[in-house]
């Protein structure tokens, strides 16, 4: 192994450490690894934003003799200019339609997209017959629409949970905590395995105790 | 005027997005956003960068406590930004990929950056066990059930689940943990999916309209400047 | 786990490519078997016969759809191993892609909008390939209106209609009941907590940047906070991982305070940018959290894996703990770790709910009757379904088929 | 001196939380950095000591397990290779557990792959398992790697009727009709057994639908984690079983090892990655039962 390859083992293992170190508690350590931390990945993504935005997808597009659509691009470059107009006080206020029209295009868009894929899709989803298949299959059935139809119920905000719609609500509000608790459960395999991947470093590539 | 304009761009902009699904010759329009999006979060950034170099920069002349990190924090943007925008050892030069093998922004990216990311990433492991520790406490009805998911669902994922409840005979096997934890993830959780995913469309259809109509505005700031 | 990944790590859309090797190399292995000719001895199978192009609806004409009848000899055992289609502007065929047997469709979508071209497709066999017979000319062109999309237009209608009619409803003055939500009723006492206390209150607006609703409501939310922050004079601490988010909270702030007539106690390093970098982002909010020990945290937008370690080093140091967020796989992680939660939904309708404006409670109504329709959507389908599997009538075999052709997106 | 260790660490998170217990018995709240410290030892300890658990194999994989193990030897198994080297850590143990299991069986295995970043993992698997641990069996008699064909489902439509319509050759170039094990085999019909190992789009859900189903041939494989509850529905229907994640592997080596001596010193990478996860999981179990005795305890002491 070369100087420089054991250099960086050795710098990514005691910058792990400094990151643990942070379980027990906040200490000169974690905040040199904290500071580098944020210094590093905003310069990273400083250079991701040159390069792959301002350089490929404006200035190469601009540029290019058989781009067709060249305008499309320089749209976005005068309201990214409008947007630093917040330097300056008396036009600062120009700053806002860049935002505006940010806002105004990510209500839209987002508005399209959830209604179809979150509510169109899941209700034909849910259209099923529940009568079908063993005793088994009709009770979980009917466990899946009545749950999906009981958890709607929780999310109404202008009835007052009461009476059989409030039992309903209930119920809905249940199925949710079993929800939650289910992918809980089922996520702390996956987060463990993180966990084994630095330890496995550690003992591994730098103190080389397991093979 | 100066808060009408922008209400309506917003109005414009987010009906004509809302429009354009149903007309195929406008369909790659909300594309052409994502492009224009991308190039203004460009300009953005001098602002936030701009931010950060500032404030950092204030702590280390006025030094504040810890303006030791402030420096560390300079010099890491700094470095950064530096070997990124000269591409500096990058084996194919200027005309390389900036992440090219062998550069010395990429070595940084190895060394420091990806080290740390995964670190921070990995203290879930012991943020999940704090969490059980303490969040899963049969205090109510909604508690408990959560507790019980929870709990029947991790004893799926050990060998224990399966010793426990190996004598359930056959004819019941949807009572064995295994099977137990399998019907929970396939039946119950789809349905409390299904009604969140629901209930989440409905709640951005209603946001984005109140922002499009313009009912909703506190983002815009303010007239008097 | 975030959405947005730095683009600059780029992976290999490897499905991408897998689509398209096929191509690739069935072309190559057709081309040459095809340069046989069909000089072999083998007897050739019939031809694919009835084929038509069609320009593809509701498209720019980017698509022609060709359709054909199998060739008879395409069954199981039989000689024909694929297809091949060939298309000609003017005389000369050429080939545009070969396919599996027993395939009988296929979208052409290497072609020039408004060019007739002809079609025509070969069977192929070891040893050769026959033809079919050459199609009318056709030519791809655009669509105004996508029709196929009536359905989610008329419902869409229908729901938006519903919020409209409910917002302009309320400006006449109507009362609506809206039901309490305990996480928002909750946001008086945590902030009064702070002043109790003289400690902060830290805002994270989650790492998603504007381009996100899930980030809109989050700041949606500020804005009322920021008005009882500015009214009592409390400290408000609010970094953030997106320079446009930056930009935004601040003027939400600023509005804020010059609303309670102080915009002197404002001042910009309320909000600050630390870094692009989901854990780097992380890193430093923990960083922020043991050090100036807020009395209350707010998490209240898009949040990925990250929200664990915020709500537990949270808990940590003793703050109440506001969640919101529309990542269902984050939620799970929230609800257990915070104080209160608002779930998917509520977190849209929190900036309305805090408001207290008729307008804005309108549009809580609205989409209310949304998920009356939802609901009304599941119940009905499902009993025209069940019934209709059991054979009671065809009424119900229409309503369910109804149903589903109502709820279908096709695209 | 590895198992001195090994005992000394066992029995420290033995007493530790016996120890727990006690405190939360007197309604005590464990503080933060213990729960840490809990879970940093339970998950370093079996990594370096290379602590493993005997897996029981749970219903639907033993169902997987019982399928190859009672089909009659000499039975037709294809094994299809469906994932790219990221995937791997985590399914192959799979594959390699399957084709240690069907050659012990002495089945007939075919191998085979839709995934076009797979190509080289079946090959390996070849040299690295067949022709290492099983020495004596012969390449085209007793088993065959026919390779990787582009086309995803495609090619699945198309070898249902026949193979050769789209495999000419193995992937040695040898004419498949010259080779003995596929003497009267035309189409995936005449297997006896299909085994998918994936993690994605084609994997396990495609050879039910486009195989398993349509041909009525026994279906059953393996997947990784994260798609695993999208394949659950098809279970037992239409899937004869499945292998979730790396417990689900972890669980068939286990089996495989109590079933078959000779495999006492197979390598079982799949059981050693759920060593670290199990302890955790049972310690996770754990925090949750000692948080509820002391939050009881604790409010009745109030009371």
């Amino acid at each position: 192994m070369g100087f420089w390859e054991i250099f960086g083992v050795w710098l990514a293992a005691l910058l792990t450490l400094g990151i643990i170190s942070f379980l027990y508690r906040d200490n000169a350590f974690y905040k040199a690894c904290e500071a580098i931390f944020v210094g590093i990945s905003a310069g990273y993504w400083a250079i991701t934003y040159f390069w792959d935005n301002l350089y490929r997808k404006f200035y190469l597009q601009v540029s290019d003799p058989a781009g067709t659509e060249k305008y499309v691009p320089w749209i976005g470059f005068v309201l990214g200019i409008l947007m630093l107009t917040r330097l300056f006080k008396k036009i600062g206020w120009l700053s806002r339609w860049p935002l505006a029209f940010i806002i105004g295009a990510t209500a839209g868009l987002y508005m399209m997209t959830y209604f179809v894929s979150n509510a169109m899709v899941q209700i034909s989803a849910s259209i099923l017959p529940v009568f079908e298949g063993s005793f088994g299959d009709i009770i979980t059935n009917l466990l899946v629409s009545g749950g999906t139809f009981c958890g709607l119920v929780y999310f109404f905000f202008s009835k007052e949970h009461k009476g059989v719609f409030g039992g309903a609500a209930r119920v809905g509000i249940w199925v949710l905590m079993l929800t939650f608790g289910a992918s809980f459960g089922y996520t702390v395999m996956s987060r463990m395995s993180l966990m084994l991947g630095r330890l496995d470093f550690l003992f591994g590539d730098w103190l080389k105790l397991i093979k | 005027m100066k808060r009408r304009i922008p209400l309506l761009i917003t109005f414009v902009v987010g009906s004509v997005l809302i429009l354009s699904v149903f007309f195929p010759p406008a369909e790659s329009w909300g594309e052409d956003f994502s492009i224009f999006f991308d190039i203004i979060a460009v300009f953005a950034f001098f602002l936030g960068g701009g931010n950060l170099v500032r404030i950092h920069g204030k702590k280390l002349f006025t030094r504040k406590s810890d303006w030791g990190f402030s420096v560390v924090t300079l010099a890491g943007f700094f470095v950064m930004l530096l070997a990124g925008l000269f591409k500096v050892g990058n084996p194919a030069g200027m005309a390389g990929d900036v992440t090219a093998a062998g550069s010395f922004f990429q070595m940084l990216y190895e060394w420091i950056f990806n080290p740390l990311g995964a670190s921070m990433y990995a203290l879930l492991a012991f943020y999940v066990a704090s969490a059980s520790y303490r969040a899963f406490r049969a205090k109510n009805v909604d508690a408990t059930i959560l507790l019980v998911a929870a709990f029947i669902i991790l004893l799926g994922r050990t060998p224990l689940g399966m010793y426990a409840t190996a004598w359930i005979p056959d004819s019941f096997s949807i009572l064995q943990i295994p099977n137990l934890a399998i019907w929970i993830m396939t039946s119950p959780n789809m349905a409390g999916q299904r009604a969140i995913m629901i209930g989440i469309a409905l709640g951005v259809v209603s946001m984005s309209l109140r922002l499009i109509l313009g009912v909703e505005r506190t983002y815009l700031g303010v007239d008097s400047e | 786990m975030r959405s947005r990944r730095p683009p600059i790590a780029a992976f290999v859309p490897s499905l991408f490519i897998l689509n398209l090797i096929p191509f690739i190399f069935l072309t190559a292995v057709a081309q040459s078997d095809l340069g046989t000719g069909e000089s072999t001895a083998m007897v050739s199978p019939e031809p694919p016969t009835g084929v038509i192009a069609l320009d593809h609806v509701y498209d720019c004409g980017e698509m022609i759809d060709i359709s054909w009848t199998l060739s008879a000899a395409d069954t199981a055992g039989g000689p024909v191993t694929g297809y091949e289609i060939f298309r000609a502007e003017a005389d000369s065929f050429v080939s545009v892609s070969v396919l599996p047997l027993g395939t009988n469709t296929y979208s052409d979508e290497k072609i020039i909008a408004g060019t007739p071209y002809r079609y025509r497709v070969a069977a192929l066999y070891t040893g050769g390939a026959v033809l079919s017979e050459i199609t009318s000319p056709v030519s791809a062109g655009t669509e105004i209106i996508n029709w196929n999309l009536l359905n989610l237009f008329v419902i869409g209608l229908f729901v938006c209609g519903a919020v409209i009619y409910y917002i302009t409803h309320a400006k006449r003055g109507k009362k609506l009941f809206i039901r309490k939500i305990a996480g928002l009723e909750a946001i008086d006492e945590a902030i009064g907590r702070a002043t109790e206390m003289g400690r902060p209150i830290l805002f994270v607006p989650g790492i998603n940047d504007m381009d996100d609703v899930q980030t809109i409501a989050g700041i949606t939310i500020l804005g009322k906070v920021a008005q009882v922050v500015a009214a009592y004079d409390i400290k408000i601490n609010m970094p953030v991982s997106r320079s446009l988010v930056m930009t935004t909270a601040r003027e939400t702030i600023k509005e804020a305070y010059i609303g309670a007539g102080r915009p002197d106690a404002y001042n910009d390093d309320m909000v600050r940018y630390v870094t692009d970098e989901q854990f780097g982002y992380v890193a430093a909010v923990d960083g922020v959290m043991v050090r100036e020990k807020p009395a209350t945290c707010f998490y209240l937008g898009a949040f990925f894996a990250e929200s664990l370690i915020l709500a537990e080093t949270g808990n940590s140091i003793g703050a109440i703990q506001i969640a919101g967020t529309a990542q269902p796989a984050q939620l799970p992680f929230f609800v257990a770790a915070c104080d209160y939660t608002l779930i998917g939904e509520e977190l849209f309708a929190a900036s309305a709910y805090l408001s207290n404006e008729p307008k804005q409670l309108g549009s809580l109504k609205g989409q209310d009757v949304g998920k009356f329709v939802a609901m009304a959507a599941i119940i009905i389908g499902v009993i025209a379904a069940t019934l209709a599997e059991f054979g009671a009538g065809s009424f119900f075999v229409e309503l369910n088929d109804i149903m589903h052709k109502l709820f279908t997106v096709e695209n | 001196m590895n198992n001195l260790g090994l005992i000394i660490s066992l029995v420290l998170i033995a007493g530790g939380l016996i120890w727990l217990l006690v405190r939360s018995l007197s309604g005590r709240e464990v503080e933060r950095p213990i729960i840490f410290i809990f879970m940093g030892v339970a998950v370093s300890v079996p990594l370096l000591f290379n602590i493993t658990f005997s897996e029981k194999a749970t219903p639907i994989v033993k169902a997987v397990f019982d399928k190859v193990e009672y089909l009659p030897e000499g039975s037709r198994v294809l094994i299809s290779f469906d994932y790219g080297p990221s995937m791997a850590p985590e399914v192959q143990p799979m594959s390699d557990a399957f084709i240690r299991h069907c050659l012990a069986k002495n089945h007939k295995l075919f191998l085979m792959g839709l995934w076009a970043t797979g190509q080289s993992l079946n090959a390996d698997a070849v040299e690295r398992v067949i022709k290492r641990e099983f020495p004596e069996k012969v390449g085209g008699v007793d088993y065959v790697n026919i390779g990787y064909k582009a086309g995803s489902q495609g090619v699945l439509n198309v070898i249902i009727t026949d193979f050769r319509k789209l495999y000419a050759t193995d992937v040695d170039g040898r004419d498949l009709d010259s080779l003995p094990i596929f003497q009267d085999i035309k189409s995936l019909k005449d297997m006896d057994l299909l085994l998918s190992v994936g993690g994605g789009f084609p994997g396990v859900k495609e050879w039910v639908q486009f195989a398993g189903d349509p041909g009525n041939v026994p279906t059953a494989g393996g997947s990784a984690a994260v798609t695993t509850p999208l394949m659950y529905p098809y279970y037992p229907r239409q899937l004869v079983g499945l292998l979730g994640g790396i417990k689900g592997a972890a669980e068939y080596e286990s089996e495989l090892k109590k079933h078959y001596p000779q495999f006492d010193k197979m390598p079982t990478p799949g059981v050693a990655m759920m060593g670290p996860q199990t302890l955790a999981h049972l310690m996770v179990m754990a925090f949750i039962v000692v948080g509820n005795i002391a939050f009881f305890l604790g409010k009745k002491r109030d009371s």
